[in-house]
C-alpha cells in the first residue's frame, strides 16, 4: 500500500506552518502522529496534495499547569499522557484512555492534538475532553483562538478549525478537591475503536452530593456527544444506585449509535447505559480516594 | 452494504411549492452538498457530478438521477440515484421515496432512503456510512429549507447547476446524494 | 524529492527520496536491510518496528522524510555479526519464543523499549507491552517468556529454567 | 528423542538475515501490483490501459484477453475445477484480479493501478448459499457448457437407513443448526512470489511463499506447459516463509500473473501482497453450514449422528482437499466415541465470494467435523442432565479396542481418551470448577466450563487413497553423509516455523547417530531436494518424518556391512548403539558411525557402492490419528457479554515427541489459532458481497492480550505404524480448542436455555442471546 505523491514541508516555526496553510489552502494537510492520515493515504482514501509536518515545531509537546489551568501541548505524543507524573496526580482519567488507544507503538506517535484534529467520534480523546470541559486552542494568522470542546466538534471528520488553523494546545481546568475521573471502553479485541465509551468527571463535596458532573461518550453517535441529561441528574445528587442508574439511562437514550459489526444499535444503547453506570462508580470512588 | 434511513421534517411553506421544488431536480440539485447537474437526458432522466469532501478524504461520483414516479396528485415521489466513483472503486445507489402532507398551511415531508454502497468505501468506510448518510441528509433539509425560505422571500438566487461548484466541504459521505 | 540523513544502527545513511516514501521501504529497499518486515498496511501487525531515537514505532506508517536527521536501530543491530546474541535474541532462542520469525524482528524491537521503560515487567505488562505486534504462530507464552527471561537477565537475575513445563 | 533440543533455524531469524520472498532482489527486477474489482459480480465492458501506461515507470498492463492469446487465462484448481488467472468477461467476487501493472517500482506499479480505468456493469451477486440453490438464483457458471444451477458436488458416507431408524426411534434426540464461518489464515507474511524468466536459457525460476513446492512446480507445467514452460524448465524456490497454515497451498492468479509477465518480457518480475489484497482474495477455510443431530438414551448411550452440510466454496472449488476427498476428512465426525451408527452428507455451492477451502492450521476439514460433534456431545449431555464430561467417559473408543473402525471407514491407529481427560481434569480441578460453578450459579453469576476430546486424523496419506491432481501423498528425504561424518538431509516437504531443521535432524541424529548439529536440514528447492507433496495438513513428521527415519535406517544398514567388514565379524554379530556398532559379547571392537561414513568413501567392501547417501519416499500405511483433552473456563460479564478465558487446560496425544519444546510450540500457536475463529475472527460479506473486514483493524487476530496462558500437557500414546511411532501434532489444538471454547460460553449460558451460538461467540452475540432470553 502506497500514498499518491505529494508535497512534503517540515516548517520549523508555527508561523511558518500557518504560512504554508495560508498559501496551499484546502489542499493541506497537517501531519502530527500520522497514524489516521498515513494509513486513509495508503488505502488512497486521502490524496492530499501537501502535506505540512508539524513535527519540527518547538514548544507544542508541554504539559503543564498554569493557574488553575493544566496545559497540554497539541503534540504531546499518548505515551507522554500515558506516563505523565501531573497527570496521573490529578486526572486518572488519561491512564484509563491512554492504554485503550491503539497500541504501545501507535502511542509512540500520536498526538493529542491530532486525536481531536481529526474529528472523529470514534477516537477516545474526544469523550475525555468533553468530560473535563476543555478548551481548544487554536491558532491561525490572527493568532491564537479558544474553542468550548462543545463547539469544536462539527461533523464527521468536521471540527471548528478553519484551513489555516492549527490546533496548538489543549486547557483543562484544574480539578476542585473531590474530583475523580475515569474512562473506559468497550472494544472487541486491544487497540479496536470503541463499541461504546464513557468518560465521567466527577466532584462530590464533603456530603457526597455532586457539584460537577462531565460525561462525555465515545463512538455511539455522530459527533462526539457530551450526555447533558445524564450530567443534570447526577447534579446536587448524592449517588445513590437510582441516581446512577437514572443517568445511565439517558446517556443510553440520548445517543445514536449505528450498528456495525461491533454490535446493533439496541446493544450499543445498553453498553452506554452499563459504562456511564460503571464510570460515574469508578470516578466517584477515586473522588473519595 | 445498505443503509436505510427515515426522515421526517416540516417546512414553513405551502405544499405546492415545496412539491414543485423538491420535483425540479434543476432547483434541488443546488441543496446537495457539492452536487450539480450535468445533462437532462429526458424529463425524468439526469446526469449529475457529485463531489465530496470530507477531511483528508475526497470522493468524486458520475451519477443517474430518474424520476421512478412523481404523482402531483397524492404529492408522492420516488427517485432513484446511480453513481460511479469517478475513480472506478465502486458505486453508490440510492432509493428515495418522499410523501408529503399539508398540516396547517404548512408542509410535512416523510424521507426513506435506502442507500447502498458497493466497493472499496464499503469496505473500507462501513463504519461512516450512517453517520455520513445521516449527515447529509440533515444538510439537505437544512440547505432545502433556507432555499425555501429565501423564495418566499423572493430573495432567491437563481440558481442554476452549472454555476454550482463541483466540491463541497461541507459534506462528506457521499454517493447518496447525487440522487437528488 | 527530498536529500535526507538517517543513522541506522550507529552508521549514516543519506538518501535522496520522494516524500511518499515510507520509512519501512528506505530501510528494506533502499538500505537493504530487510530484517525489518511489512505484514499490514494498517499499522496492525507491528512487524514493521524499529526505534525511532530509542522509541519504537511502526516504520510502515511513517514516512522516510520524517526520520530525517534521527537515529534508527533495526534488528540488525542487536547484536553484531559473529558477535552471541544480546539477551533478548537469546530469550527468544532459549525459550522458543519463535516460529516462522517473521514478526521476531519487530516483536524484539518492541520488547526492547518495553524493558527500558519498565526493567521488572509483570507478564500482563508484557501482554499489554506487546499489543502492537501480532504473532500467529507461537500463541505468545513463549514471547512471555522469552521477555522475562531478557528481563531478568539484563538486572543480572537467574531467569527461569527455559525447558517446557507441562500440567 | 524427546530432547527440548533449541532450534538450529534460530539464529538467522534472530539476527534479521531470514531470507523471505519480499528480501529476493534480483537485477532488472519489475514490480507487478493487480487492480481488482470493487464488484462482486459484474460484467467488463472495457479496460483503458492509456492513462496508467503513462504514469512514469509503467511499462505493461496484462489483461485477460493478453493471457487469452497465450492460453493463459484459466488454471485448474486443485480439485479439478477451472479458475481464471485474469477475467476477460466477467468478474465472480469483490477483489478478484482484473489486471496486472508491470513497472520498475513498487511505487510506480501502484500508480498505474490507481491510472487503470474499467468500465463494468454490476449484477445482482449470489452471497447466500442456500439463496444460491433456489430456482430463481442465476447460474454463476455460465462458463461450464450446461450448467443449469449452483451446485458443484453431493458427497455422503455411511448408513443412511439404519441412521433414520435410529433417530426415528430415539428416546432422546437432539438437533442444532451452526455455521463454521469463513476465516483466513492471515499469516504475517503475506503471498508473494518472484518470477525470473530467463529467455536465453528457456528456464523460469520462481522463488515463492509455498506450502509445496514440487506440487507447484507440476502445477505450473501444466498450466504453462504449452508456451514451453515444462517441468525440467522450471525451478521452485520456497526460501523462509513468514508463516503458512494452509493459506500458502493454492496458486494464486497473482503467480501465475507475474510468471506471464516476466516470461513476455524476459524480466524477473515480483509480486508481494498487501494485506487487504491477502485477506479479500486468497484462499479462505471453513463456510460450512452444519445441520448435526444425535440421537440416544435418556441415560446417555449415543446410538446415532446424522450431519448435514451445504459447502459454500465461493465461485469455484479451489479447496485443497485430496482429490477423493471432496470434504476433506469431515467424516472423521463421529470423533473419540462409539456413537453407534451414523450418516453423513455434503453439497456444495458456488456463490459470488472468493475461492478457497483451504485449511486454518487444520487436517483437511477436521475443525469442521470436530466441531460439530464436540458441541453436539455438550448438547446432548445439557438435554439428559448429565455431566459432559461422565457422558465421553462413559461414550469413549476403549483403549483396547484400537485398531477402532469407526463407521465411516477410517481405522484410529491408537488412542487412549480416558487418559487424556482425566488428566485434563485433575489438571485444572474438575470437580472443584463445578463446585464453584454452581455457587456462582447461585448468585447469578456466569461461569462456563468447555470439554474437547477430540481425535484428529494427519498425515495424508496412504497412496490407495490419496492424491492431489493424481499425484500420490507420499512424501520423500534424501540424507547424503560427507566423508567426513556430517551429513545434508533434504525433504519435500517446506517448514513456515515448524522447526523441521530441528526435528529432522534430531530424527536422524536418533536414527544415525551423528550429532543433529551436524546435520544441515534443506527443503523448498525443486532442484535440489527430492519430489515430496509439502507441508500442511501436520503431515510433515507423519511423512516426510517417517522417510528421514527409514532413509537413515538404510544408511545404518549400510553401516552395518561396512563395520563387519571392518570389525572382521558377521553382520549378525554386530549391536547398534546410537553412534557405533560393535561386536557382541567384546564392546571394545566397535566402529563409530564416523568411522564407518569414512570407510564408505575410502575403503568400502568390493562390490558395495561407495558413499554413503539414502533416498527414501515413504508410503504411509494408515492415517495417523492424534487426539486431545482440552478443558476451557470462561467467565462472562454478564452486563457487557465480554469473556473472559480464565483457564485452558490442554493435554495432547501425538504419540512419540520427538522436541518436546517444539511440540509445546506448536500447541500454543496452534490454541492461539483456536481461540480465535473460536471469539473473533470470521470474514463478513454484505448481501452484495463487499467484504466488511478485509483489514487487520477489523479482521480481529488475537494479541497477547486476548490470547491466554495456555497451561499444555501430554499423554503418549504412539502409533504402532509410524517408525518412530509420532503422530503429528501442529494442528491438533486449532481444531480442538474451539468446541472447548464453544461449550464453556454455552455451558455458562446453559441456565437461560441458551443451547448453542455460533462462532465467533463475541460479547455482542452473547449480549443478544441473553436479552433474548429476558436475562438482561
Amino acid at each position: 500500500m502506497i500514498a499518491a505523491d505529494f508535497n512534503y514541508e517540515a516548517p520549523a516555526t508555527l508561523d511558518e506552518a500557518i504560512a504554508l496553510l495560508q498559501k496551499y489552502g484546502d489542499e493541506a494537510k497537517i501531519l502530527s502522529g500520522g497514524h489516521s492520515l498515513i494509513p486513509m493515504m495508503k488505502l488512497r482514501f486521502a490524496s492530499p496534495e501537501h502535506i505540512i509536518d508539524i513535527n519540527n515545531i518547538p514548544g507544542l509537546s508541554d504539559i503543564g499547569i498554569d493557574g488553575q489551568t493544566l496545559k497540554i501541548g497539541a503534540l504531546t505524543r499518548e505515551a507522554d499522557l500515558e506516563h505523565s507524573a501531573v497527570l496521573k496526580e490529578h486526572f486518572a482519567i488519561f491512564g484509563d484512555v491512554t492504554k485503550l488507544i491503539a497500541d504501545p507503538q501507535v502511542r509512540n506517535m500520536g498526538t493529542i492534538g491530532g486525536n481531536l484534529a481529526h474529528g472523529d467520534a470514534a477516537n477516545d480523546h474526544p469523550a475525555v475532553m468533553i468530560a473535563l470541559n476543555a478548551t481548544v486552542v487554536a491558532t491561525g494568522p490572527d493568532g491564537a483562538r479558544s474553542i468550548p470542546i462543545d463547539e469544536f466538534f462539527l461533523g464527521f471528520y468536521m471540527t471548528a478549525l478553519q484551513p489555516d488553523e492549527i490546533l496548538t494546545e489543549i486547557q483543562i481546568p484544574m480539578p476542585a478537591a473531590g474530583t475523580g475521573s475515569a474512562y473506559h471502553k468497550l472494544e472487541r479485541k486491544v487497540g479496536d475503536y470503541a463499541t461504546a465509551g464513557a468518560a465521567v468527571q466527577l466532584t462530590l463535596d464533603g456530603n457526597g452530593v455532586c457539584t460537577y458532573a462531565g460525561i462525555g461518550l465515545t463512538n455511539v453517535n455522530p459527533l462526539p456527544l457530551r450526555a447533558e441529561r445524564s450530567e443534570a441528574a447526577l447534579l446536587g445528587k448524592t449517588l445513590t444506585d437510582e441516581v446512577i442508574a437514572e443517568a445511565a439511562q439517558y446517556a443510553s437514550e440520548d445517543c445514536s449509535p449505528s450498528a456495525d459489526l461491533r454490535g446493533d444499535e439496541e446493544y450499543k444503547r445498553a453498553m452506554v447505559a452499563v459504562l456511564v453506570k460503571r464510570m460515574i462508580h469508578k470516578a466517584a470512588g477515586r473522588a473519595v480516594a | 452494504m445498505t443503509t436505510n434511513l427515515t426522515k421526517t421534517f416540516e417546512v414553513e411553506q405551502p405544499i405546492d411549492l415545496v412539491w414543485a421544488t423538491l420535483t425540479d431536480p434543476t432547483k434541488i440539485v443546488d441543496c446537495v452538498p457539492g452536487a450539480s447537474l450535468t445533462e437532462q437526458v429526458d424529463a425524468d432522466n439526469y446526469k449529475g457530478y457529485v463531489g465530496l469532501k470530507f477531511g483528508p478524504v475526497k470522493a468524486g461520483y458520475d451519477g443517474l438521477v430518474t424520476f421512478v414516479q412523481r404523482d402531483a396528485e397524492n404529492k408522492k415521489m420516488t427517485l432513484k440515484g446511480l453513481g460511479l466513483d469517478s475513480k472506478g472503486k465502486g458505486s453508490a445507489e440510492m432509493l428515495m421515496n418522499a410523501t408529503l402532507t399539508e398540516v396547517d398551511g404548512k408542509t410535512n415531508v416523510v424521507a426513506t432512503m435506502d442507500i447502498t454502497i458497493t466497493g472499496m468505501l464499503a469496505q473500507f468506510g462501513a463504519r461512516l456510512i450512517n453517520d455520513v448518510s445521516n449527515q447529509v441528509f440533515n444538510q439537505f433539509v437544512s440547505n432545502f429549507k433556507e432555499k425555501l425560505a429565501k423564495t418566499t422571500d423572493g430573495t432567491a438566487a437563481e440558481t442554476t447547476a452549472e454555476g454550482e461548484t463541483e466540491e463541497s466541504n461541507s459534506g462528506i459521505g457521499g454517493f447518496l446524494k447525487k440522487l437528488f | 524529492m527530498k536529500q535526507i540523513t538517517v543513522t541506522v544502527n550507529g552508521q549514516a545513511h543519506s538518501a535522496e527520496v520522494e516524500p511518499r516514501l515510507l520509512l519501512v521501504h528506505l530501510i528494506r529497499e533502499n538500505l537493504n536491510m530487510t530484517g525489518t518486515h511489512i505484514g499490514c498496511d494498517t499499522s496492525s501487525c507491528g512487524a514493521c518496528t524499529i526505534l525511532l531515537n530509542g522509541k519504537s514505532v511502526k516504520s510502515c506508517t511513517i514516512l522516510a522524510v520524517q526520520a530525517n536527521g534521527k537515529s534508527i536501530s533495526t534488528v540488525e543491530g542487536m547484536c553484531a555479526p559473529g558477535a552471541p546474541l544480546n539477551n533478548l535474541q537469546e530469550g527468544f532462542k532459549e525459550n522458543h519464543g519463535l516460529h516462522c520469525g517473521f514478526c521476531t524482528p519487530g516483536m524484539m524491537m518492541r520488547a526492547t523499549e518495553l524493558l527500558e521503560m519498565n526493567p521488572d515487567p509483570t507478564e500482563d505488562e508484557i501482554r499489554w507491552g506487546i499489543s502492537g505486534n501480532l504473532c500467529r504462530c507461537t500463541g505468545y507464552n513463549n514471547i512471555v517468556k522469552a521477555i522475562q527471561y531478557a528481563s531478568a537477565k539484563n538486572r543480572g537475575v537467574e531467569p527461569a529454567s527455559t525447558e517446557p513445563q507441562f500440567v | 528423542m524427546g530432547h527440548s533440543m533449541k532450534r538450529k533455524e534460530d539464529a538467522r531469524f534472530l539476527q534479521g538475515k531470514g531470507n523471505y520472498v519480499d528480501d529476493v532482489k534480483l537485477d532488472g527486477m519489475l514490480y507487478m501490483d493487480i487492480v481488482r474489482s470493487p464488484y462482486a459480480y459484474a460484467k467488463i465492458l472495457k479496460i483503458d490501459s492509456e492513462a496508467a501506461l503513462k504514469v512514469p515507470g509503467v511499462l505493461a498492463v496484462i489483461t485477460g484477453r493478453d493471457l487469452e492469446t497465450y492460453g493463459l487465462h484459466w488454471m485448474p484448481t486443485l480439485m479439478s475445477d477451472t479458475q481464471m488467472v485474469l477475467p476477460t468477461d466477467t468478474v465472480m467476487y469483490q477483489a478478484q484480479e482484473v489486471a496486472a501493472v508491470i513497472a520498475t517500482s513498487r511505487y510506480a506499479a501502484r500508480d498505474g493501478r490507481e491510472a487503470v480505468r474499467i468500465d463494468y456493469e454490476p449484477m445482482k451477486p449470489v452471497i447466500d448459499p442456500f439463496k444460491a440453490l433456489l430456482p430463481d438464483a442465476p447460474v454463476l457458471r455460465t462458463d461450464k457448457p450446461g450448467k443449469t444451477d449452483n451446485h458443484i458436488w453431493h458427497w455422503e458416507v455411511g448408513d443412511k437407513a439404519k441412521t433414520d431408524d435410529v433417530f426415528s426411534t430415539a428416546e432422546v434426540v437432539v438437533k442444532e443448526q451452526m455455521h463454521i464461518p469463513r476465516i483466513h489464515v492471515a499469516s504475517i507474511e503475506t503471498c508473494g512470489c518472484v518470477a525470473d524468466y530467463s529467455k536465453v536459457n528457456n528456464h523460469l525460476t520462481m522463488y515463492m511463499t509455498t506450502q509445496a513446492p514440487h506440487a507447484i512446480r507440476t502445477v505450473i507445467a501444466l498450466v504453462a506447459g504449452h508456451v514451453g514452460l515444462t517441468e525440467e524448465k522450471v525451478r521452485v524456490i520456497a526460501p523462509d516463509i513468514g508463516g503458512g497454515f494452509g493459506g500458502k497451498v493454492p496458486v494464486y492468479p497473482g503467480y501465475v500473473i507475474a510468471i506471464a509477465a516476466s516470461f513476455l518480457i524476459g524480466k524477473p518480475v515480483k509480486w508481494i501482497e498487501d494485506r487487504s489484497e491477502n485477506l479479500q482474495a486468497d484462499s479462505f477455510a471453513r463456510d460450512y453450514h452444519i445441520t448435526a443431530e444425535m440421537a440416544g438414551t435418556k441415560e446417555g448411550k449415543i446410538l446415532a449422528t446424522r450431519f448435514k452440510v451445504l459447502a459454500d466454496h465461493g465461485y469455484t472449488d479451489a479447496s485443497a482437499n485430496p482429490s477423493k476427498y471432496p470434504t476433506g476428512m469431515f467424516s472423521i465426525a463421529t470423533g473419540s466415541y462409539d456413537y453407534g451408527t451414523t450418516f453423513m452428507e455434503a453439497d456444495a455451492i458456488y456463490t459470488n465470494k472468493p475461492p478457497g477451502g483451504v485449511a486454518y492450521r487444520c487436517s483437511f476439514r477436521v475443525t469442521e467435523a470436530v466441531h460439530a460433534i464436540e458441541r453436539m456431545t455438550d448438547r446432548f449431555a445439557f438435554e439428559i442432565g448429565k455431566d459432559p464430561a461422565q457422558l465421553r467417559f462413559e461414550n469413549f473408543i476403549k483403549k483396547e479396542d484400537f485398531p477402532w473402525h469407526s463407521p465411516t471407514g477410517w481405522i484410529y491407529d491408537s488412542g487412549d481418551y480416558e487418559a487424556g481427560l482425566r488428566k485434563a481434569m485433575d489438571a485444572i480441578d474438575y470437580d472443584g470448577l463445578r463446585k464453584e460453578q454452581v455457587e456462582k450459579r447461585a448468585k447469578g453469576e456466569l461461569m462456563g466450563i468447555g470439554i474437547s476430546t477430540f481425535t484428529e486424523v494427519v498425515g495424508a496419506g496412504p497412496s490407495k487413497d490419496f492424491d492431489i491432481l493424481g499425484i500420490k501423498m507420499f512424501d520423500s528425504a534424501e540424507i547424503r553423509v560427507h566423508p567426513t561424518g556430517k551429513a545434508i538431509a533434504r525433504f519435500g516437504t517446506k517448514s513456515q516455523g515448524q522447526g523441521h531443521e530441528t526435528t529432522y535432524a534430531q530424527i536422524i541424529a536418533e536414527e544415525l547417530g551423528i550429532p543433529a548439529e551436524n546435520i544441515q536440514i534443506e527443503e523448498g528447492d525443486t532442484d535440489t531436494a527430492p519430489y515430496g507433496l509439502g507441508t500442511y495438513a501436520s503431515r510433515s513428521t507423519p511423512t516426510a518424518g517417517a522417510a528421514a527415519a527409514v532413509a537413515a535406517r538404510k544408511l545404518r544398514d549400510k553401516a552395518r556391512k561396512i563395520a563387519a567388514y571392518l570389525l572382521e565379524v558377521s553382520e549378525d554379530d554386530l549391536e547398534w548403539e546410537p553412534g557405533k556398532f560393535f561386536v557382541k559379547g567384546a564392546p571394545e571392537k566397535s566402529k563409530t558411525i564416523q568411522e564407518l561414513v569414512f570407510a564408505a568413501y575410502t575403503n568400502h567392501p568390493q562390490g558395495m557402492e561407495a558413499g554413503f547417501e539414502a533416498t527414501h519416499y515413504y508410503d504411509p500405511p494408515n492415517l495417523t490419528f492424534p487426539s486431545g483433552a482440552y478443558i476451557c473456563v470462561v467467565d462472562i460479564d454478564k452486563e457487557t457479554g465480554e469473556i473472559k478465558v480464565r483457564r485452558f487446560v490442554a493435554i495432547d496425544d501425538c504419540g512419540n515427541i520427538i522436541n518436546p519444546m517444539i511440540v509445546q510450540g506448536q500447541v500454543h500457536g496452534g490454541l492461539t489459532q483456536g481461540i480465535a475463529p473460536a471469539m473473533y475472527e470470521a470474514l463478513v460479506y454484505d448481501e452484495d458481497g463487499n467484504i466488511l473486514n478485509g483489514t487487520l483493524m477489523d479482521y480481529l487476530v488475537p494479541t497477547a492480550v486476548e490470547s491466554p496462558n495456555w497451561e499444555t500437557g501430554h499423554t503418549i500414546t504412539p502409533s504402532p505404524h509410524h517408525p518412530i511411532g509420532a503422530k503429528g501434532v501442529g494442528e491438533s489444538p486449532t481444531v480442538g480448542a474451539p468446541p472447548a471454547i464453544a461449550n464453556a460460553i454455552v455451558d455458562a449460558l446453559s441456565p437461560y436455555g441458551i443451547t448453542h451460538l455460533d462462532i465467533p461467540i463475541t460479547p455482542f452475540k452473547v449480549w443478544k442471546a441473553l436479552k433474548e432470553k429476558g436475562v438482561v
